[in-house]
């Protein structure tokens, strides 16, 4: 049976609250979250360790810089339990990190939430996100989605943390400015709130009530895909989208489930010698330089595909503007299907390509 | 240093700049002075541009000499397939002044064999930012198109980067160069620089008799006009790269994915230090790091990765401005390299890419100083 | 249909089952189309996805795995995981309108002479219908 | 140093030759572009693997001191180690060396002379690309330790350790109970035919104590167990005794561990228990092998007696292979004992897998045996109540109910595959490295099964896997002799190894280590197999499965494809 906390204070000063006494009572080391940084309207991930420093902490803030789920995986082990709020998407990353030994679940208080999306870094630059958050918040508490957030996250019917510790009722919740409700899950989430002022209650977490936001974004979500017209045209669609590729691979840099220092389509086993240039020059009359643009998207589908978490991150960072994270999620969700996988659901769910089954797929190959 | 020849052919104009350019290439192939030609040519979806090695002449037709962006760095496809020693092919590359300077540089960095490989450049207008361009590629392509038409060499539409950019003609270690001037309307000059831009006006039997200080004059009063502007912008740049708090101000939208090296020219690192395992702290004096300040920022170190980049490739930093168009977030890398870049190459007397012959001061990276940096930056983030 | 267009299939056959069986094909005289170029390896597990990737990007016509009956593993369960990587592969092919066709995995054991020429030929015939990989001549992949 | 690449073509007599124009092949390699740099050497030789022609290789190899070397012959099924054994003898490293199968899978498959020629060229090609980017390897040879631990004394473990116990072969034989014999010590007679004394058992256990080459450890199990083939360090414990532990070293383990009955408590159908006359077959044989007898827990004879076949097989999934006979045995000594005797055979399939078996069962079936094949069945203590196959339910009363109940792993079977890291098959029995194949070998080298731990069998076929294992040893760690590992095995480049730990999920052998100090992957040499499946599953690249990189592969799949 879960808990509800109820603090009553907005959801944000609510957690800030919360967090602060989990560090003053020495229950954690340190809180990983959303901060406002020196100069005005800048945001970063920061690990604060001070409790007085937590007034710079904006743990709900709509933004994603990085992929939370992905900074975690710096800590492999620490003595001292780290609190950490982040995005549903990012604890999905993070799950499938740790499955890939990436990172450590035992290192934190993981605190989640219901997840109204975030911004684009199109809006950081800009530096206008601040004139849009009392809208935005307007928008969230009434549970639907603000026009300029990504637009993944209106497409993303993954926003209700799996796995977290805690989570916080922010997406939908109509008292959002006046209350923070706070569900705790685990053991450690009850024991870590003993003694804090604020009433607790046994109450279930109703998954239930977020049917119809839930609805929304898969149409959202079937039209976003809709426009990914690859498909019909195979090689030429892929060179379509693909064709504007500059190979800088900032997407894998960024992406959480990339985690390898050097990805294998930059190792030098995919250098091309004039020998072999010459053979494909001679093939084509002209050959693109650098080469492989597109097989590097297909590697990397190969790779990760089935473990994308759709958090945006790659499509964000594309200097050319290609929707990275619309063809990666279309792609990732047919593959995990035949698995019947879903990435970040639960860290005993092991990674299609490190099992197998003996009795499936029973007719491939004996024809 | 090897001066600018003083004579230059005489090419006719009748047909506009892009085609003539087109039409001296294909020329040159025809008459196998190479067998393949690195040329820009706008990709099937028609929303950027691409290099690509052309043999084929029909192909050649889709070519655009001065592409109106620069997506990849033309040294970075060179290197692609040169790295691996000289190629078998005779290869011509139609490149930007900065494209040429780095291919230069990587030659030196032996990422690039030269030795089949003739260089040719052409007086650069500047590029659009591809942003820009990926936005409203039509629109992007007629702006660019009056640029060229007028011969403008200081619009604004261009990279700031470019704009402040003095080095955007003849490039002395060239082998041949394409040379525009107002005061010569009706033809532009084409100036052979080596041995092999000699040859290859021979071979295609053209005479080298126009004398070229007419075009000279031109290009200096626009070099003056762009230092000009590059010294007002260096005041700006300043203000914004010294001390470290302003250096932190600076990149504190930074989301450390490093995309400026992977799309830098001169980083050809197939990874970089400041990836590597070796300067990613372990957690526990990650936690004791925050506990000396109350907190710390993520991802790690991304002013170290910055100033540390610096002390790899300033010193053969072309200003080229890939860093810029690869930032996500838009931080002015390209121009604040440039001014950092301006300074650690006068203190050494060297100018990235002018000769072949003079090697990078500094070839390899001393530990020492990263272990410098390194200190600093804790202070700074302390 | 270009008749006299010869496909260009790489294959890489399993040392133990795939790779003795086309030996034994041979050692019976049978006859098999020569557009099969097999590259030895050890298990089929050894091919890594990448390989079949790069091999049609770079213009093969038809790549071909060969490898040992599910359960017949020479190294237990090499072929299982073989599997799950072409299962996962030709997925994404298919999602994004690739010619999955062009990829063939089959089992095909050391006895198995007669099976690996038919499936061989069969896989040939095929391709030489779907005629050349596109991927060879497109300059902008 | 220079590279200097010889490529020799073998004619095969006839076989290559006539199908191949092996002048053409010459002549455009020879004159291709790829190679106007290198230093290439090709020739044609009538047949290579001929004295004559090895040591015309050998000579040619020597003469133009060629450092790569090329031969496009037969299959490399048939001849690569005698071209390897060319390379060791003149000092070319054979990981530069690669060969060329234009004979089964060129010349014989493909009519068109042309076409094979043509086939053959890009075939050669690729080997000519290919070993220029294959590096040295070098093989080590390790000390190989001839001594080997067998685990359990019955029948099998004392058969293997006879066999293989000699002046150079030290075999330590543990035994989890106080006597050696195992099951087979219970048994009066070893057949269900007559005639055979069960003092082979006897035999076998006084000839295994006076044998001074294997040293015996009784009420003892295996505690732990490091190591490859050639080398394991082996700890044994004392079950009694904890202090008393001794190690040894060994080059390979036999597990004979055997099998033991199916509790029938766990059937509830059987309602058996100690206090009433059910009894299971093992039980009879002890009474049979106390006192001469079969008889009532009163000590009275029994005056019916149904015995009953296939006891928890549907529960386990498997046939016995051995009850029908053993019970037909005992139908033999309840005959002998008296005629009066009414007795009842309740089978549900006769399974009679040997030669002697259905002479055996005709003799039985004369002396007034009532066979019955019941679909199913139920005893309350010695009432039966059973369904005949296409027959309606019928009941019967018995004075005493004999079971057999099915043979399952001997208890410890779980622990030791965990111990040795060797599979379980579903049945729990072990899992033989292949069914036909190699039935008596595991996934880990140097670790065999043998016996009734392998599955269900009878004493015979427990007697052809120990000599089989035997025999397996015998060949594979010759004493004095040292052991070369595989050299083209997998190795990991830590540079780039993030620890994810895929490849230790996906190699069966247990080769593959995780270092958590360090976050990353190793491979052990010595017991990695080299299949490559490692490499197969790394995204990040890092493993180098040597002699079969990506380069080299990537240099064929490029001549496949140009």
């Amino acid at each position: 049976m879960d808990q509800v906390l109820t603090i009553k204070k907005n959801a944000e000063a609510g957690i800030i609250d919360f967090l602060k006494f989990l560090l003053q009572k020495d229950e954690i080391g340190g809180v990983f979250t959303l901060r406002n940084i020196s100069k005005q309207g800048k945001y970063d991930y920061g690990l604060i360790t001070d409790p007085e420093l937590l007034k710079d902490a904006i743990p709900l803030h709509p933004l994603m810089p990085v992929n939370g789920g992905k900074m975690l995986s710096n800590f492999s082990v620490v003595d001292e339990k780290i609190a950490a709020v982040i995005k549903p998407c990012e604890l999905r990353s993070f799950i499938e990190l740790v499955k890939r030994s990436q990172g450590k679940l035992e290192n934190f208080l993981l605190i989640s939430y219901t997840c109204g999306g975030c911004f684009g870094f199109k809006h950081s630059v800009d530096n206008n996100i601040d004139e849009m958050l009392p809208d935005y918040w307007k928008v969230v508490a009434k549970g639907t989605d603000y026009k300029d957030i990504r637009e993944t996250c209106k497409a993303c019917e993954y926003f209700i943390p799996i796995n977290a510790d805690i989570t916080v009722s922010v997406a939908g919740e109509k008292d959002l400015n006046s209350i923070s409700r706070l569900y705790l899950h685990s053991e450690q989430a009850k024991r870590m709130a003993e003694g804090f002022e604020g009433d607790i209650s046994d109450e279930e977490f109703d998954r239930s009530q977020y049917e119809h936001i839930i609805n929304k974004r898969k149409e959202f979500k079937v039209k976003l895909f809709d426009q990914i017209k690859i498909k019909d045209t195979g090689l030429d669609g892929m060179i379509d989208v693909f064709g504007k590729c500059i190979g800088c691979h900032a997407c894998s840099r960024v992406c959480p489930i990339c985690y390898c220092i050097l990805c294998d389509f930059e190792s030098s086993t995919y250098d091309y010698d004039s020998d072999m240039m010459q053979t494909e020059l001679s093939r084509k009359g002209g050959v693109r330089l650098p080469p492989d643009t597109v097989l590097y998207q297909l590697g990397r589908l190969s790779h990760m595909s089935f473990s994308c978490i759709g958090c945006g991150q790659c499509t964000e960072v594309c200097p050319a503007d290609i929707p990275v994270s619309v063809i990666f999620r279309k792609i990732g969700e047919k593959v995990a299907e035949i698995f019947d996988y879903v990435p970040g659901r639960n860290v005993e769910e092991e990674v299609p390509v490190t099992i197998f089954k003996e009795e499936e797929f029973t007719s491939l190959g004996e024809d | 240093m090897k001066k600018p020849q003083n004579k230059g052919v005489k090419i006719s104009l009748k047909k506009g700049l892009k085609e003539s350019i087109l039409k001296t290439i294909k020329d040159m192939l025809h008459n196998e002075c190479f067998d393949a030609v690195l040329m820009p040519m706008q990709v099937p979806a028609k929303d950027s541009y691409a290099w690509v090695l052309i043999k084929d002449k029909k192909i050649l037709e889709e070519a655009n000499p001065i592409a109106p962006v620069m997506p990849v760095q033309g040294a970075k496809a060179l290197s692609s397939f040169s790295r691996k020693g000289e190629t078998s092919l005779n290869i011509a590359a139609l490149m930007k002044p900065c494209e040429i300077r780095a291919a230069i540089e990587l030659s030196k960095l032996n990422q690039i064999n030269l030795r089949n490989i003739t260089l040719i450049s052409y007086d650069c207008p500047g590029a659009l930012p591809l942003s820009d361009y990926t936005d409203n590629p039509d629109n992007s392509e007629k702006k660019f198109k009056t640029i060229i038409d007028k011969l403008n060499f200081h619009d604004d539409s261009v990279k700031p980067v470019c704009q402040m950019c003095d080095e955007f003609s003849l490039i002395p270690d060239c082998d041949l160069h394409f040379g525009f001037s107002h005061n010569q309307e009706n033809f532009m000059l084409l100036i052979p620089q080596s041995k092999r831009g000699e040859q290859i006006i021979k071979t295609m039997d053209m005479k080298a008799s126009q004398d070229v200080s007419e075009w000279n004059k031109f290009i200096q009063e626009k070099r003056k006009k762009r230092q000009n502007k590059r010294n007002e912008r260096f005041k700006k740049l300043k203000n914004m790269v010294e001390g470290f708090d302003t250096l932190m101000d600076t990149f504190s939208d930074c989301i450390g994915c490093h995309n400026c090296r992977s799309a830098c020219p001169v980083c050809y690192c197939r990874q970089c230090y400041f990836d590597s395992e070796t300067v990613i702290p372990d957690s526990d004096v990650l936690l004791l790091k925050a506990k000396k300040r109350g907190g710390i920022s993520f991802p790690l170190d991304r002013i170290m990765f910055h100033v540390g980049r610096m002390s790899h490739m300033s010193l053969s930093c072309v200003s080229c401005g890939l860093c810029s168009d690869a930032c996500p977030v838009s931080i002015p890398v390209a121009e604040i390299f440039s001014y950092v870049a301006d300074n650690t190459q006068k203190d050494f007397e060297y100018k990235s890419g002018e000769n072949k012959e003079e090697s990078v001061p500094l070839m390899t990276f001393r530990l020492e100083e990263v272990k410098g940096i390194k200190k600093l930056v804790e202070n700074a983030e302390g | 249909m270009d008749t006299n267009f010869t496909p260009k299939i790489v294959s890489f056959l399993c040392k133990w089952c795939t790779y003795s069986g086309a030996d034994l094909a041979g050692t019976s005289r049978m006859k098999y189309p020569s557009t099969i170029l097999p590259i030895r390896v050890m298990c089929s597990s050894r091919v890594n996805p990448a390989f079949l990737i790069k091999s049609f990007f770079n213009g093969a016509d038809g790549v071909f795995i060969g490898g040992c009956h599910p359960g017949d593993c020479h190294y237990q369960s090499g072929n299982y995981h073989t599997r799950r990587r072409f299962i996962i592969l030709t997925k994404i092919f298919e999602t994004l309108g690739l010619e999955s066709e062009r990829l063939k995995l089959a089992w095909i054991s050391a006895a198995e002479g007669a099976r690996f020429v038919k499936v061989v030929t069969e896989f040939s015939e095929k391709i030489k219908k779907m005629g050349e990989n596109s991927a060879k001549k497109k300059i902008f992949i | 140093m220079s590279m200097k690449i010889g490529v020799y073509i073998c004619e095969c007599g006839p076989n290559i030759a006539e199908n191949i124009d092996i002048d053409r092949v010459i002549d455009d390699i020879s004159n291709s572009e790829q190679y106007k740099e290198r230093e290439l050497i090709i020739k044609r030789y009538k047949l290579l693997c001929s004295n004559e022609g090895k040591e015309y290789l050998e000579q040619e190899i020597k003469e133009n001191e060629l450092t790569h070397l090329v031969v496009a012959a037969c299959s490399p099924r048939d001849h690569d180690t005698t071209f390897i054994n060319i390379c060791k003898k003149t000092k070319l490293n054979p990981y530069l060396y690669k060969m060329v199968n234009i004979r089964e899978q060129c010349a014989w498959i493909i009519p068109d002379k042309k076409k094979a020629t043509d086939k053959a060229i890009k075939y050669i090609k690729s080997a000519i690309n290919r070993v220029l980017h294959q590096s040295v390897l070098i093989e080590k040879q390790i000390d190989s330790n001839p001594n080997v631990l067998v685990v359990g004394g019955g029948i099998t473990g004392l058969e293997t350790a006879l066999s293989l116990a000699s002046e150079q072969r030290k075999v330590y034989l543990i035994e989890r109970e106080a006597q050696l014999g195992g099951k087979t010590a219970h048994f009066k007679k070893l057949l269900s035919r007559q005639g055979d004394k069960s003092s082979i058992i006897e035999e076998k256990i006084a000839g295994v104590e006076e044998n001074k080459n294997i040293e015996i450890f009784t009420e003892s199990k295996l505690e732990n167990a490091v190591g490859f083939l050639g080398n394991f360090e082996i700890t044994i414990r004392n079950i009694n005794n904890n202090q008393s532990v001794q190690e040894r070293t060994v080059g390979a383990i036999i597990v004979a561990t055997g099998y033991t009955l199916m509790s029938a408590k766990k059937l509830k159908q059987y309602a058996y228990s100690e206090k009433d006359n059910v009894f299971t077959a093992l039980e009879i044989e002890d009474m049979l092998k106390k006192d001469g007898k079969i008889l009532l827990r009163s000590g009275n004879e029994p005056k019916s007696v149904g015995l009953i076949h296939c006891v928890g097989r549907e529960e386990r999934g498997y046939c016995s292979r051995i009850c029908c006979s053993y019970l037909l045995k005992i139908i033999n000594y309840l005959r002998e004992q008296s005629d009066k005797i009414s007795i009842k055979d309740f089978y549900k399939d006769l399974c009679l897998p040997h030669k002697h078996d259905q002479e055996f069962f005709e003799q039985i079936k004369e002396q007034n045996v009532d066979f019955i094949r019941y679909d199913d069945i139920a005893i309350k203590r010695n009432h039966i109540s059973y369904t005949e196959v296409g027959g309606s339910k019928k009941e019967s009363d018995v004075d005493m109910v004999i079971l057999a109940p099915a043979m399952i792993p001997a208890k410890g079977t779980e622990e030791l595959s965990e111990l040795l890291n060797i599979q379980l098959h579903e049945t729990k029995f072990f899992q033989e490295a292949h069914q036909q194949l190699n039935p008596v070998a595991t996934s880990i080298e140097g670790i065999y099964i043998a016996g009734g731990c392998h599955g269900p069998k009878g004493i015979t076929e427990s007697l052809f896997q120990a000599k089989a294992v035997s025999g397996k040893i015998e060949t594979q760690l010759i004493p004095g002799e040292k052991i070369i590992p595989e050299v083209k095995v997998s190795e990991i480049i830590e540079d780039f190894c993030m620890g994810c730990q895929t490849c230790m999920d996906v190699c069966c052998y247990g080769a593959i280590t995780y270092d958590p100090e360090r976050a990353v992957c190793s491979v052990n040499e010595a017991i990695c197999r080299g299949c490559g499946n490692c490499a197969g599953s790394c995204p990040s690249g890092a493993i180098r499965a040597k002699h079969f990189t990506a380069d080299q592969l990537y240099e064929e799949v490029n001549e496949a494809i140009r």
